[in-house]
């Protein structure tokens, strides 16, 4: 059974990673799941300084979902770099850097940053972060600037680039291939959905931040919408995600275009979701005589 | 080291109005466990209510493996758990957070705990005495049927006042220190643990400030991971920090000293 | 207790409406509630052409929410006119027709064949639909379109006009202040958001339409952000729905800004729920000293 | 009229493998069960799943005001039915859809089922046995062990034959016309029922067809709002029909002639 993907130039070892914001730094949930055997770990949300993050509360429950409004709390890429990426290269993790600026050209500033760093596999872009007010989502919603910063990014870096699309646009094919001009190697999507909730005794909004993003199964169907339609559009590997919770959510995302699949509010359920699905994806592929998972990859078109 | 466990209920049965007693069996889990540390608890295989609900440790009995939670019904995730039936697996994750410190020499040592807050402080109170600790325990309910823990608090040898609202047992009012300064005049305490509503807290927390007194206090957040990859539970040490700490995983349980509480 | 609502020119009795397609021609569920006790009836959106709607399935059913793509299908409004109006008229039902057209002149001939037609409130324009190719959804995500179909209409009828808008833009208050432009009376939000699912076994798109529309409590999170950021911008009264499945989600959307709501999903869960909410929200209202609903929309703003 | 209705759990048991029987009691809802119609089920009162499912009337007693439901665990739904336990409330809506017609006079009745296809042909077997025609029944499962309708169709004074898919008791086959050519060729059938797999009720239509037998099949299709408002549950009655029929309203119970199966 050949479970490894070449995603725009990055080898993984299974299809299956475990999603920005959702998995800390890699070795917090180390204690229930092995994170070398992910098949890729994207780290959190990495700016240029550090942030401190929104006031709480950050996340609340809603049906078959979650709303976060982190704000992009982290220490700095230079705190990355000099205490958590030398653990995950120890441990040989599949370590995806994440992303996220608040112009073109910190984007840039970042990428350089990291070209060169062993042990980073790859950088996802988050250009679609719906809680961060200066950058974040705007360049996400523009095809332009998406063109740009994915352009700007790949002129600092020899490291496959993937931009992190959002949902919360009108045309998400048009979005996907601006990407694809400025020289993306994969498309990673979907990332949260704008969202809020409020809380009636109190009347005001439940989160500190107003706006969250919304996560979990709730948004599985407008996920793989937006990746069967990216599929039929533009010629570069997708790296599925929004909702997965099984292995059958993730069959899904597979049969609707995508090479890989990440795994985030689902980690939060079963910490050891990212293997276990593996398996029934395995025994599925195994009963209905698939060999490699490549085969799997967009048949609902055909 | 934490863990990942399916374990089996022994008995699960309603106490009190919404006041609940769940017994499990969990020997990956038991033997790791110390007091103020909670399990990450899924209530239901579905996806409504999707997240795991965090429950203090209650009791443990290490050489029997078994774990007890006393929880209150308050929305969905702890109705399903009241629904659940002995013999049937509840998926654990933990023990989780940082729990209380045990004082190196015996103390005397005060223990607050406000309704369901007592969850954390029975188990506490049990490793204290083993470490030949002192303890007089305030415990505040709202009427005298809810003191579940008092009974398992006397037989391990604590002094126990009691303070209910509507003064059906002990003194009569909420748990906060005006109530108990008689009391609390003739004893010499030298450490403060307390668990309750947060505004409860704050008062012991200036109580033992201007008594110079240390302590620890367990709070309260919403929680996605438990531990400490989705930064959700954040709150700030001190209005004026700017950074956050994690509930998950710099606590439940903080030091006094460590944060203004609100 | 005041639970009359102004919504745009058309008197509710109360602010709880039915959403279009989830009750039929008001009368499908009349065994289980009396339609004339509802805030508002909106029914099945009305074509000017009968059409026979989408192959099946039709429906599938989602974490919290459920998929459709029932393709319009309906009578045309002339058979509308004749057969079905009647009776509503005669048991005196609030009744608000939802209309989609295939061209900004489709929509205004609707509206001029609806203009004084006894026991018709006021007019939804479905200009949001994501299961019709023609028309249909590209009408609801171009501001200058909403605006211009908007006039078009409004000069055919003295009906209040309240455009149905669609999530599945990047900037709904640009969509919601050209529907404002155009003259619309009230708006009504949101519409489903473009979805779809996979049979694993097939290997296939679940729905006959490949895509269809999400509805139900999954959605609630982005119904709200989008209320609540309309209702800072426009000032238009705002018709709310999206999940609602109790009096707690109620009056999240009215504490949001809706000056009304709509259930769609919810009814087919619980067929008396618009008539129970009600009851849910008084008891609220009651206890929390409210004497009027007004008092409660946009409370979450202050 | 149908009706929203609690409806009281008296029995609810495993029969064998994931097939249960339920037995509730409905008052408002039982008097008005026709043979043929459905009833719309919440199977709980969370959001997981969101939608109603349909079940057939496996069997009505208007006097004790029971009804009976028969029912496979194939997903969430039913296995949610499966674990509530006498004395709980069943959130029921219906009867719903159009139902089996009767005969106006006595006449000679065929009755196809094919595993849990037996589910609406119980209590159209009562009912038609009661309005005296005579009835034939043949009856397809896995193995004998699945025939949990077998004794009351005994009961009620029908003639029953049996294939198994295993062997294990009857004819040992697929429910279709050839493997029971034999024993039709000596009945004088006037009217057919079925439900069961849809490919199943094709080949009986044929035969039917071919034999110049009226009938009257029952359908399935995802539902919503199983009144008709939804327009959710449709499927075309002829392929090169250009509008569609509502399985929840038009049917489940549709004439041989005015569809054409797949
Ligand atoms: C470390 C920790 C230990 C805990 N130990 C116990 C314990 O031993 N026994 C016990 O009964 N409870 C304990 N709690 C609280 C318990 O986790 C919540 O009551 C439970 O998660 C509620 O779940 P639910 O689905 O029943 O309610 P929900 O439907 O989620 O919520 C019901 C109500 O409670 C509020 N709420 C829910 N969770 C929280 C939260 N974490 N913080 C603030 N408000 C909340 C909601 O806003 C809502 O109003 C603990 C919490 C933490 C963080
Ligand atoms: C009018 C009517 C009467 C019925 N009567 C009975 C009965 O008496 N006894 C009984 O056991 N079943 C009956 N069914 C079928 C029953 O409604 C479904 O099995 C049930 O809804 C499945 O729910 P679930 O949540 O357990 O499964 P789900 O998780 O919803 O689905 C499990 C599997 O079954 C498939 N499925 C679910 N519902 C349907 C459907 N309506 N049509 C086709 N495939 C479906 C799904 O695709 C999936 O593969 C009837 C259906 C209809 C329409
Ligand atoms: C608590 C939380 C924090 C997140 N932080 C980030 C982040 O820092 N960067 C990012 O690109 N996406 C972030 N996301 C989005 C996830 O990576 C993922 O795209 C999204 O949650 C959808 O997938 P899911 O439904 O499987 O969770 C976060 C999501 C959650 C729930
Ligand atoms: C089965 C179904 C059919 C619908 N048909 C229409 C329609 O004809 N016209 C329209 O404007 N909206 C239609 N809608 C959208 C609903 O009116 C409503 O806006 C949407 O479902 C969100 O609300 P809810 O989550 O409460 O269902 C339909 C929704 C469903 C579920
Ligand atoms: S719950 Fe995730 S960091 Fe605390
Ligand atoms: S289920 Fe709604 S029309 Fe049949």
């Amino acid at each position: 059974m050949d479970l490894t993907v070449n995603l725009g130039g990055i080898k993984l070892k299974n299809p299956v990673a475990v999603a920005s914001g959702t998995f800390g730094y890699g070795l917090e949930y180390a204690d229930f799941i092995e994170p070398e055997k992910i098949g890729a770990v994207i780290v959190k949300g990495t700016t240029l300084h550090p942030r401190p993050g929104n006031p709480g509360p950050r996340i609340y429950e809603t049906p078959a979902g979650m709303l976060n409004a982190i704000g992009l709390e982290n220490p700095g890429i230079e705190v990355f770099l000099r205490e958590y990426l030398p653990r995950l290269r120890e441990r040989q993790v599949t370590v995806i850097s994440n992303i996220a600026g608040n112009s073109i050209e910190e984007y840039a500033l970042m990428a350089s940053l990291l070209q060169g760093q062993e042990g980073i596999a790859g950088i996802e872009l988050n250009i679609s972060c719906p809680n961060v007010k200066q950058g974040g989502i705007q360049f996400g919603t523009d095809p332009e600037t998406v063109r740009q910063v994915v352009a700007a990014v790949k002129k600092e870096t020899s490291l496959p680039v993937i931009p992190k699309l959002s949902p919360n646009v009108t045309d998400i094919a048009a979005i996907a291939l601006a990407a694809a001009e400025g020289g993306a190697d994969a498309l990673s999507m979907i990332n949260t959905l704008g969202g809020m909730a409020i809380d009636i005794n109190r009347r005001k909004p439940v989160l500190g931040n107003v706006f969250g993003g919304l996560s979990g199964p709730a948004i599985k169907p407008v996920a793989l919408k937006m990746i069967y339609q990216v599929y039929r559009e533009v010629d570069l590997p997708i790296l599925g995600g929004g909702g997965i919770v099984n292995h059958i959510d993730a069959l899904e995302f597979f049969m609707a275009g995508a090479a890989a699949v990440s795994i985030g509010t689902g980690n939060f359920v079963n910490p050891c979701l990212a293997l276990e699905l593996l398996e029934g994806m395995e025994k599925y592929m195994q009963e209905q005589g698939f060999s490699s998972i490549q085969e799997l990859v967009g048949i609902a078109h055909t | 080291m934490p863990s990942l466990e399916k374990a089996r209920i022994i008995s699960n049965s309603k106490q009190y109005h919404n006041l609940y007693i769940m017994e499990i069996e969990a020997p990956k889990t038991a033997k790791q466990c110390k007091p103020g540390q909670f399990l990450h608890i899924r209530s239901n295989p579905g996806l409504d209510p999707l997240l795991r609900r965090p429950l203090s440790l209650y009791d443990v009995d290490k050489k029997a493996a078994k774990i007890s939670l006393l929880y209150k019904v308050v929305g969905k995730g702890t109705a399903l758990l009241a629904d659940m039936l002995p013999g049937e697996n509840l998926d654990i994750m933990g023990p989780l957070g940082r729990g209380f410190s045990l004082p190196e020499s015996a103390k005397k040592c005060l223990l607050v705990g406000g309704g369901v807050g007592m969850a954390p402080l029975l188990y506490l109170a049990r490793e204290l005495r083993r470490g030949g600790n002192e303890l007089l325990v305030l415990y505040g309910v709202g009427n005298e049927k809810e003191l579940l823990a008092l009974e398992r608090l006397e037989a391990i040898g604590s002094q126990v006042q009691i303070a209910t609202i509507d003064g059906s047992r002990g003194l009569k009012g909420p748990l906060i220190p005006p109530l108990f300064s008689e009391i609390l005049s003739n004893e010499r305490i030298e450490f403060i643990y307390s668990c309750g509503p947060e505004s409860m807290m704050k008062l012991w927390q200036e109580w033992a400030g201007i008594n110079h007194i240390a302590g620890e206090v367990s709070l309260e957040e919403y929680m996605a991971c438990g531990v400490g990859a989705c930064l959700g539970c954040a709150r700030k040490a001190r209005p004026d920090n700017e950074f956050y700490v994690k509930i998950c995983k710099d606590g439940p349980v903080f030091r006094l000293d460590e944060l203004e509480l609100e």
